[in-house]
């Protein structure tokens, strides 16, 4: 609840949300991932997709947006919108089935808006439908291919070259326009009328870009910032202390993970034994709590890696509720019954070599340093002497495209679906040896033929039998050969204060991750209520 | 008129090295745009985007690095600077015209108050040797030996917070628009005070320091000694003849100040939050953003030798005796 | 004999104070009178610069004045010690009553300003009461009696030859038209064609102007031809004292006749000359009695020990300190 | 009035060349450069020997998490339980280290530019000093930050090296300016006269007489460097690995220690380095007096008279002992 | 007025007859030297400071010759010119004879050991970092006279210049030595060499009267002892009568006028020389100070009775200022402040013309014109 000095405190009805990305350029380009619009997140405020889809529950149809309908057939191969009538553009003019299909075509036309790599063949409008065609099946696409925004084809026509284009005045169907955009705040007042559904509460949303993570904790702190995606040390001290009746955060799990990579062609890393014995030791509560602060990439210790709860609906039924065990005298019995031998506490691999290992890190990426640290400790426990190396950035992103590391933290892909992430990291499909550069996924260089086997069979199975059982396969290779291991969640959430609006999602009301920079976003800032 | 056009020569012959310098030390770095804003975002792109980014990027086609430099000197006499990687498809020079006015408000008010009361002070410091503003010498070295994002931090905690006057971050309140109106001046000046109070507190002790030994040298100068003798006004003999001439060099460092304006100030910008061009270089190094650094390495380079220009003017018109002539 | 204008009466200038401390002039008295050049000679280091800047306190650190009284005589009014003024009437005492004309002319003008700058200040600064154009009229005769055409009055320091810009130094030092002007060594950084030119001019405008005039130099032979009196120093002390000619024909101490003997002459008969031997006085470590015993040739069993006082040998005109002329009063 | 002759055989007493030596240290008597180094070697002491000081490993893990100074952890303890004396105590190493390996590459540079470019004029001359005024002109932290992100995992050695070679234009200009004016001196010309060779007259006669300025250059580009470190270290682009000042400043900032309440995390490293600073500030000091009689000479800005009373130091103003100032 | 009585007395330690100085070797010798330093100033025409310009000088073992003339006459450059420091812009530079042309390396070397040269201020040609020892050293390993002592040849330099006892001296810095004892350093390391030539810049113009004496007492005795011919450069007039055997003098990059010290100190013939001379100061002349000088010229005129006329001029007026260097004064140089400046000497550049009154006495000056005919 709120007190009832809020109204009072926001006359104007204005919604403050903080990014902390440093200065921003004028720069409205929907498709684009590099412009203001994207990383502060008022895209989704001025450009809607065609259907709102909730990440924390993927399984989930979705709410109809500016589709009414979309229908799947000849094993996603083709699709069929239905586009919502009565939709108007800020401009004032209607969205037809031909802005959809024009956008679809842009991003056909156009790959380097293509950003999904989603393989569009044929566009056909018709009436109040668009009919997608594809030669291949869409069913890992599909989310991506409904979260399409559509843009106004009479504006967009006359457009040179999309992919350059800083579209200085963005006109796009949602209940909010652009005010103004500065390197510092950029403000989206809502639309005199005209919005397709009940017009928002919030009037005006001021989106400032904070330089740093401190000053945006800072302006959540002191409230200049009710909503934000930021990471809190410490967040109770730091946070939800200074106002525990307002402050609050939520960080749903999605499907995608964090974890600690081999490189598996590299003795004796390429043993999925050790990598095994390893998943038994490395302590994911304190990789939560001191790592992630206790709430920012929650803990996964689902033995398949999944997080939960999102991923429950996809775990095989063998698999339910099973967590990995801290469980240091059995990771030690496995090595010995698999020919390492201990001397003194120094672990030894059959050849009799040491077993030592070089985690490397970016300098600066404080929670996964603090992550690599804890599993420095764990590994100490079955005599692994592993090291800490912090390298800079780029030279540490070239490491890991070419495969020159022995272990490190990092994250896969997220999907609607766990295939996503197995793809990254067992796809054989994308296996490049090591020293060859240009991967795009699987850094651990892993190569099971099975496993790619079975991501293809799940992409592309006429049946969902067939799909539940290429992701049982997975899973089970997963667990057998531990090709990574996983230790923490992505994440898709963020801080909110319920000072002034109310209506936020929670682990009460799930109904879209707190995250402003998300399609959902939206969905929340049309949920928001003043607090009385 | 000579001498200037030798100093041109030696300009143009440094613009030009510091400027292909400025093209090779960014490719040095390993990985590629691409990659940098992959990692930012930690897996919010996903890794299907590679390729359109390196088509969005231009990055596809495989320049040699001597075709590109010979590329960027025709941009560059074409008056174009690029196109920013991270905030594509933004043209570097709307990315500096959005951040240059800041950071030269700031630091250049700052450097110059700073140097103003600096050296005023190492006049007196100088001059009245052994008084109250000579005891003033180790506390001032002491502050600027504090690194200023220390004390930018520290000032943060003790005097920003809900309620207090000085803001905690930013260059202006959320709600004013950027424009001409008092709302915005005044906001924007509130909001510079504290990181322009921590650059002075750190920056003025050099100035006072140098100021005050040359004072003491000069003050030994005979004539200095003539001025006492002729009976002058102490405030004459100390303004017109010790602190005139102990100024000269100080004018070669204030100017060298003033170049360095544009690129030293990044971690005031970070820690105030402030939107200026020093944050702007950091995070284009941080995401191999070559136009933009190449940009900002430009206005550096191009200020830094104006700056210079402006001191060998400034030497020309504050001591005769480099006025050459027959 | 002509009233005094100026009285040093043991006067003491020390370098720095305690034990550190370079006793550079010790204990000096001397007179200078009216309308004369009185002649200041002596090797280098034996305290002459000492002895002029200390009796203006213009000394720089870590100089110090130890003790001793300064006497002026005013063209009207009581005599009073210019030790004693307050900073106020010293700066008002200063240039308006004694002007000074240092060794180095580069180093005396100040290198940013004009000449005229540097002329009209001084006036200003003593005589606020007047306008700028009268000031720079002033000026202007003033370079003109030094014989510097007026135009040269925009230019700056390093624009003019070194003997003009002495020449600026002597107009400047006139501009209050003051009753003593002492000269530091103004010309030995000249050559012969330029420093006769300028002592020409200067003793010129002395009759003209009747000011007194303390000259310093090491070049006895000049001072032999320029002044009226001459005194020799000798480590920190006055050691004789006399009219430039009986100096010149029979000098009484016997560092004097050592200086006069290390002088070639250009004309006359060619003769061997002596020279002093030995070397100056360590000022850190003065020997003790007459500081100049150990290089004396005839140095007696009082030498070492006990430092003979200034005082007339019989004739009135003279002093001496030495023991080989045992004085009538101390 | 004489001076008694006990005075004279006091100054006597004192052998000439022990006045010369005592003259030629007699920066080092100074109060301010004498704390400057004794702060300097302390700081060297724990440099070498912090590793052993330390109470405990600096990055090891214990359960006293974030908790403030006390018995058993002095400076606190970090979100993971770190021990904060211990990382500033091991962390001077490697700020010492970079800072004087840096100091000491860049001294090197600058010299070899400068003086050659100030002794052989010319067009290698002409060269050279064009050479240092482009590194001038380029802004050196981003360059270092550049530089840094080429090398992978550089150790303090690598980092205290890139610092040095972007940072030693400017000892490189007043070297060469200094150079210039003793290139014309006599004595130089004197060696050339006597058929010294060109290195030589460099090397012996041209260098020593540098001494001062190098001394004071290179305490110049420590400082920058332990600025630099600290700074890359601090917004954490740098290759270090092990611990720093910056690191845990670093740490403090990301974990947001001041938000946190945590002032132990982040005031003592800052005070280290801002002590450091001040002491090569103050070693500076003593150089530059070194250097310039005159800041030397004008020792004393307050003297005591025969009397007691003091007297100030006035340039124009000689004091007179014995007598007051003002009636 | 008449002259002034000269008595041209031979001092009893000179070893050389004026009239012998054809007999005795030339050591250096520089025919038409020149040196111009180009000017980078405003303007486009490349200009040059005509600091020598076409100077004929002997220096023969055992003499001593003295080069006077006012400041910045190009005194020194002439000295660096010989010592090698200065490349020449024109003229011939020779050593016994042969035409020097070195510039560094090992003919340099042998060739600096056979001509030293001395440098004007003893507080700056002394590197103050360095002891006696080392400045010594060095010049006697330069030259490889090191030998197996070298100690003793060390402690044989010092004493030769009189700094004994030697052991006092030799780990001295400079600023711990006196003016003259410094000067001394400085001359024992040109001997270090053993040089045939000695090329003292002003030696003793920094330094004290009474010091000064002592260190001019030195050189000559050095002269005599080991027959070094000498180029003794001052603009000290009376010492160069007092010192050297043959006076040259110097205006504005020439010379104007040559002969032995006696003759020019006592007769001088250009009016340069007369105005050198009539200003150094001298207590004997104890002219009233405003009183005009006056100039003797000797002129082929019978109808003055005693063979020269006086030209009355007031000594202020006599100065004027010295020429530019860059621009210098047609035909003879000294014209525009020539008292009896004729109408040839604007246009035409006066050649060496005998004085006639003593032997090897010669004059660049249109006044001489008809006394050579
Ligand atoms: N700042 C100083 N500190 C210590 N001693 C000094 C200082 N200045 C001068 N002296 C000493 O005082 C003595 C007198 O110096 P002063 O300059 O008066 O000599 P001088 O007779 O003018 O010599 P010169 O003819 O060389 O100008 C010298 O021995 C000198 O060494
Ligand atoms: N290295 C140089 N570059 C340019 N001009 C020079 C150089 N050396 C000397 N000159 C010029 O050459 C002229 C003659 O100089 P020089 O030093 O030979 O005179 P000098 O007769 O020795 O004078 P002084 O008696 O003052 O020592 C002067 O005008 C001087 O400015
Ligand atoms: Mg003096
Ligand atoms: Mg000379
Ligand atoms: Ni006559």
């Amino acid at each position: 609840g709120g007190s009832s000095t809020a109204a009072q405190g926001n006359p104007d009805a204005v919604l403050n949300v903080g990014k902390p990305d440093g200065p921003q350029a004028e720069n409205n380009n929907p498709f684009l991932e590099t412009s203001a619009l994207s990383n502060m997140g008022y895209r989704w405020m001025i450009y809607e997709p065609l259907v709102m889809l909730n990440r924390v529950k993927p399984q989930e149809p979705g709410k109809p947006w500016l589709a009414t309908k979309w229908d799947w057939s000849d094993n996603y191969k083709k699709l069929v919108l239905t586009v919502r009538d009565g939709v108007k553009f800020s401009d004032g003019q209607a969205m037809t089935a031909e802005d959809v299909a024009y956008t679809f075509q842009l991003l056909r036309d156009n790959k380097a808006l293509n950003v999904d790599a989603v393989p569009y063949k044929d566009i056909t409008p018709a009436g109040n439908q668009v009919t997608l065609g594809f030669d291949t099946s869409q069913f890992v696409n599909q989310v991506k291919i409904l979260q399409t925004l559509v843009v106004p084809k009479h504006v967009w026509q006359g457009i040179k070259d999309p992919a350059l284009d800083l579209v200085k005045n963005p006109i796009g169907t949602g209940p909010y326009t652009l005010k103004s955009a500065t390197p510092q705040t950029m403000i989206v007042t809502r639309r005199d009328g005209g919005y397709w559904q009940e017009a928002p509460k919030v009037k005006e949303i001021r989106y400032t870009s904070y330089t740093d993570n401190n000053a945006q904790v800072n302006a959540l702190v002191n409230g200049a910032s009710e909503w934000s995606f930021v990471f809190i040390p410490n967040y109770k001290a730091v946070y939800t202390s200074k106002d525990p009746q307002h402050y609050k955060l939520w960080f749903p799990a999605q499907l995608a993970i964090h974890g600690l990579w081999f490189n598996t062609e590299k003795a004796p890393w390429n043993d999925p034994k050790l990598r095994q014995a390893i998943n038994k030791v490395i302590n994911r509560d304190d990789i939560f709590n001191q790592g992630e602060a206790g709430y920012f990439y929650p803990k996964n210790d689902q033995v398949t890696g999944i997080p939960t709860p999102a991923g429950d609906p996809f775990i095989a039924p063998q698999y339910k509720g099973q967590s990995v065990q801290l469980d240091v005298p059995g990771a030690k019995s496995l090595l010995t019954g698999a020919g390492y031998q201990f001397t003194g506490d120094k672990l030894s691999d059959p050849s009799g070599k040491p077993v030592t290992i070089k985690l490397t890190v970016p300098s600066g990426w404080s929670d996964y340093v603090t992550d690599l640290e804890i599993i420095k400790d764990n590994l100490a426990q079955i005599g692994i002497t592993a090291t800490v190396e912090k390298m800079n950035q780029d030279a540490w992103m070239k490491s890991v495209d070419t495969g020159d590391f022995e272990g490190l933290m990092h994250w896969t892909n997220d999907g609607a679906t766990p295939y996503d992430m197995y793809r990254d990291v067992m796809d054989g499909n994308r296996y490049k040896p090591t020293g060859q550069g240009g991967i795009n996924g699987n850094y651990g260089r892993y190569k099971n033929d099975e496993a790619t086997k079975a991501l293809e069979t799940y992409a592309n199975a006429e049946d969902d039998a067939a799909r539940t059982a290429a992701m049982a396969t997975l899973q089970r290779i997963m667990i057998e050969q531990q090709p990574m291991i996983p230790t923490s969640a992505a994440n898709s959430g963020g801080e909110y204060s319920t000072k002034n609006w109310v209506g936020w999602p929670d682990d009460a009301n799930p109904y879209a991750p707190a995250q402003p920079t998300l399609r959902n976003a939206l969905d929340i800032v049309l949920h928001l209520r003043p607090a009385v | 008129m000579r001498y200037l056009l030798q100093r041109l020569v030696f300009y143009v012959f440094t613009a030009w090295a510091a400027v292909t310098i400025n093209f090779f030390i960014p490719r040095m770095i390993p990985g590629d745009p691409v990659q940098s804003l992959i990692a930012k975002n930690q897996g919010m792109i996903s890794a299907d985007a590679i390729q359109s980014l390196y088509v969005l990027f231009g990055l596809d086609k495989n320049e040699s690095l001597i075709s590109q430099y010979f590329d960027y000197w025709g941009q560059l006499f074409r008056g174009d600077l690029g196109i920013s990687f991270t905030f594509f498809p933004t043209p570097v020079s709307d990315l500096l015209t959005d951040s240059l006015p800041w950071t030269i408000i700031l630091v250049g008010i700052t450097t110059v108050i700073g140097f103003a009361i600096g050296t005023g002070l190492g006049v007196v410091a100088g001059w009245k040797r052994g008084s109250w503003v000579d005891g003033l010498l180790p506390v001032t070295t002491f502050l600027s030996s504090i690194p200023y994002f220390w004390l930018g931090l520290i000032a943060l905690t003790l005097l920003a917070g809900p309620g207090s006057f000085f803001p905690s971050s930013g260059g202006y309140d959320p709600g004013t628009v950027p424009g001409w109106d008092p709302a915005f001046i005044g906001s924007a000046i509130q909001h510079s005070l504290l990181p322009a109070l921590t650059i002075l507190i750190s920056s003025m002790g050099s100035w006072i320091l140098g100021m005050r030994n040359m004072m003491v040298t000069v003050a030994s100068e005979d004539y200095v000694t003539v001025a006492h003798a002729k009976g002058l006004p102490e405030r004459r003999v100390m303004v017109g003849y010790a602190a005139r001439n102990a100024l000269l060099p100080s004018v070669s460092g204030f100017a060298l100040a003033l170049g360095f304006i544009v690129g030293g100030t990044l971690l005031v910008e970070i820690v105030f939050s402030y939107p200026g061009v020093g944050y702007q270089l950091f995070q284009a190094v941080g995401s191999q953003d070559y136009p933009l650094m190449q940009g900002i390495f430009l206005i550096i380079t191009l200020s830094v030798l104006a700056a210079n220009l402006l001191a060998d003017v400034a030497y020309l018109a504050l001591d005769p005796r480099t006025r050459k002539e027959g | 004999m002509m009233d005094p204008v100026l009285e040093i009466k043991g006067l003491d200038v020390d370098y720095g104070v305690g034990d550190e401390a370079v006793r550079a002039v010790r204990d000096v008295h001397l007179t200078l009178r009216r309308g004369e050049v009185l002649g200041l000679a002596g090797e280098s280091g034996s305290g002459k610069s000492t002895l002029a800047y200390g009796l203006t306190r213009l000394l720089a650190p870590p100089g110090v004045i130890r003790g001793g009284e300064v006497i002026y005589h005013p063209a009207d009014g009581e005599p009073y010690d210019v030790l004693r003024l307050t900073d106020k009437q010293l700066r008002d005492f200063r240039w308006a009553e004694t002007s000074i004309v240092f060794q180095g002319a580069m180093n005396s003008l100040n290198p940013v300003h004009k000449v005229v700058t540097q002329l009209v200040d001084v006036i200003k600064a003593h005589e606020p009461g007047t306008t700028r154009a009268g000031r720079v009229a002033r000026a202007r005769d003033l370079l003109k009696l030094v014989g510097i055409s007026a135009d040269r009055l925009e230019a700056y320091p390093h624009q003019l030859s070194g003997g003009m810009r002495q020449r600026v130094m002597i107009a400047m030092a006139l501009a209050l038209e003051p009753r003593i002007v002492i000269m530091d060594e103004p010309t030995t950084a000249l050559d012969v064609v330029m420093q006769r030119q300028i002592l020409g001019q200067l003793v010129e405008l002395r009759e003209r102007l009747g000011f007194s005039v303390l000259f310093i130099t090491h070049d006895l032979s000049l001072l032999v031809e320029f002044s009226d009196r001459i005194a020799i120093m000798y480590g920190g002390r006055i050691v004789e004292q006399a009219p430039a000619a009986d100096l010149y024909r029979d000098a009484l101490h016997p560092y004097s006749h050592g200086l006069l003997n290390s002088f070639p002459a250009l004309r006359g008969p060619r003769r061997e000359l002596a020279g002093i031997p030995g070397s100056p006085p360590d000022t850190r470590g003065m020997p003790s009695g007459c500081a100049f015993h150990p290089r004396c040739p005839k140095a007696f069993e009082p030498c070492p020990d006990r430092v003979p006082l200034l005082g007339t040998p019989g004739d009135p005109a003279r002093e001496v300190a030495c023991w080989l002329h045992p004085v009538a009063t101390s | 009035m004489a001076v008694p002759a006990a005075d004279v055989k006091v100054a006597q007493a004192l052998p000439l060349e022990a006045v010369a030596r005592r003259r030629r240290f007699r920066f080092l008597t100074g109060g301010k450069t004498v704390t400057g180094v004794a702060v300097i070697a302390f700081f060297l002491v724990i440099a070498v020997i912090g590793d052993w000081i330390a109470p405990y490993d600096p990055s090891a893990r214990s359960s006293d998490l974030l908790e403030g100074p006390s018995a058993r952890h002095w400076f606190g303890t970090t979100h993971l339980g770190q021990d904060i004396f211990s990382q500033v105590v091991v962390g001077t190493r490697s700020v010492m280290l970079v800072g004087l390996a840096a100091g000491i590459v860049a001294t090197i540079l600058a010299v070899i530019v400068g003086v050659t470019s100030g002794y052989l004029g010319g067009t290698p001359g002409e060269g050279l000093s064009a050479l240092s005024n482009v590194f001038l002109v380029i802004p050196a932290l981003p360059l270092i930050i550049i530089i840094g992100s080429a090398v992978p995992t550089g150790g303090d050695i690598l980092v205290a090296v890139i610092i040095g070679f972007t940072s030693w234009a400017w000892g490189a200009r007043v070297l060469r300016a200094q150079t210039l004016s003793l290139r014309g001196r006599e004595y130089v010309e004197a060696a050339r006269a006597t058929g010294e060779s060109t290195w030589r007259i460099i090397f012996f006669e041209i260098l020593p007489n540098l001494t001062a300025v190098i001394a004071s250059s290179f305490v110049g580009t420590v400082i920058f460097a332990v600025m630099s470190e600290i700074t890359l270290a601090f917004v954490g682009v740098s290759g270090l690995s092990n611990w720093n000042w910056g690191t845990i400043l670093f740490w403090a900032q990301s974990q947001q220690a001041l938000a946190q309440g945590a002032w132990w995390w982040f005031v003592p490293a800052g005070l280290a380095i801002a002590v450091l600073g001040t002491a090569l500030s103050l070693l500076n000091f003593g150089i530059d007096e070194f250097v310039s009689p005159r800041l030397r000479g004008s020792g004393k800005a307050r003297v005591k008279g025969a009397d007691g009373r003091t007297h100030r130091m006035r340039v124009g103003f000689t004091p007179v002992l014995g007598r007051e100032e003002k009636p | 007025m008449a002259d002034s009585a000269v008595t041209t007395e031979q001092s009893p330690s000179d070893p050389v007859a004026v009239g012998s100085e054809g007999d005795l070797p030339v050591v250096l010798e520089a025919a038409g030297l020149t040196k111009h330093f180009p000017v980078r100033r405003r303007g486009r025409a490349r200009r040059s400071i005509q600091a020598v310009d076409d100077v004929n000088l002997t220096l023969r073992r055992g003499r001593v010759t003295a080069l006077v003339g006012e400041s910045g006459s190009g005194k020194s450059t002439v000295a660096r010119l010989l010592a090698g420091l200065h490349a020449r812009t024109g003229g011939d530079i020779r050593l016994h004879g042969d035409t020097v042309n070195v510039k560094h390396g090992k003919a340099f070397r042998a060739y600096a050991r056979r001509v030293q040269m001395i440098f004007q201020d003893p507080f700056a040609s002394l590197n103050p970092v360095h002891t006696v020892r080392y400045h010594l050293t060095r010049a006697l390993k330069i030259h490889g006279r090191a030998g197996d002592d070298l100690e003793q040849a060390l402690h044989e330099l010092l004493s030769r210049v009189q700094l004994t006892p030697p052991e006092r001296y030799v780990d001295k810095f400079p600023h711990e030595l006196s003016g003259g004892q410094r000067q001394r350093v400085a001359i024992a390391r040109a001997l270090g060499a053993d040089p045939e030539a000695l090329l003292a810049d002003e030696p003793v113009s920094m330094l004290d009267v009474s010091i000064r004496l002592g260190v001019l007492n030195l050189l000559r005795e050095l002269k005599e002892r080991m027959h070094l011919a000498i180029l003794y450069i001052t603009h000290d007039i009376a010492s160069a009568r007092y010192f050297a055997d043959e006076t040259m003098v110097m205006y504005a990059g020439r010379m104007v006028e040559g002969g032995d010290s006696e003759t020019i100190t006592q007769r001088p013939a250009h009016p340069y020389t007369r105005l050198l001379i009539d200003s150094a100061p001298d207590p004997d002349h104890l002219l009233p100070p405003t009183q005009e000088g006056h100039f003797h010229v000797k002129v082929p005129d019978p109808a003055v009775d005693d063979g020269h006329f006086h030209v009355k001029v007031p000594r202020a007026e006599a100065g004027g200022e010295p020429p530019s260097l860059i621009d210098p004064p047609s035909g003879c140089r000294f014209h525009p402040r020539c008292p009896v400046a004729m109408e040839r000497c604007e246009t035409e550049l006066p050649p060496r013309f005998d004085v006639g009154d003593a032997p090897g006495h010669w004059a660049a000056c249109w006044l001489y014109d008809g006394a050579a005919r």
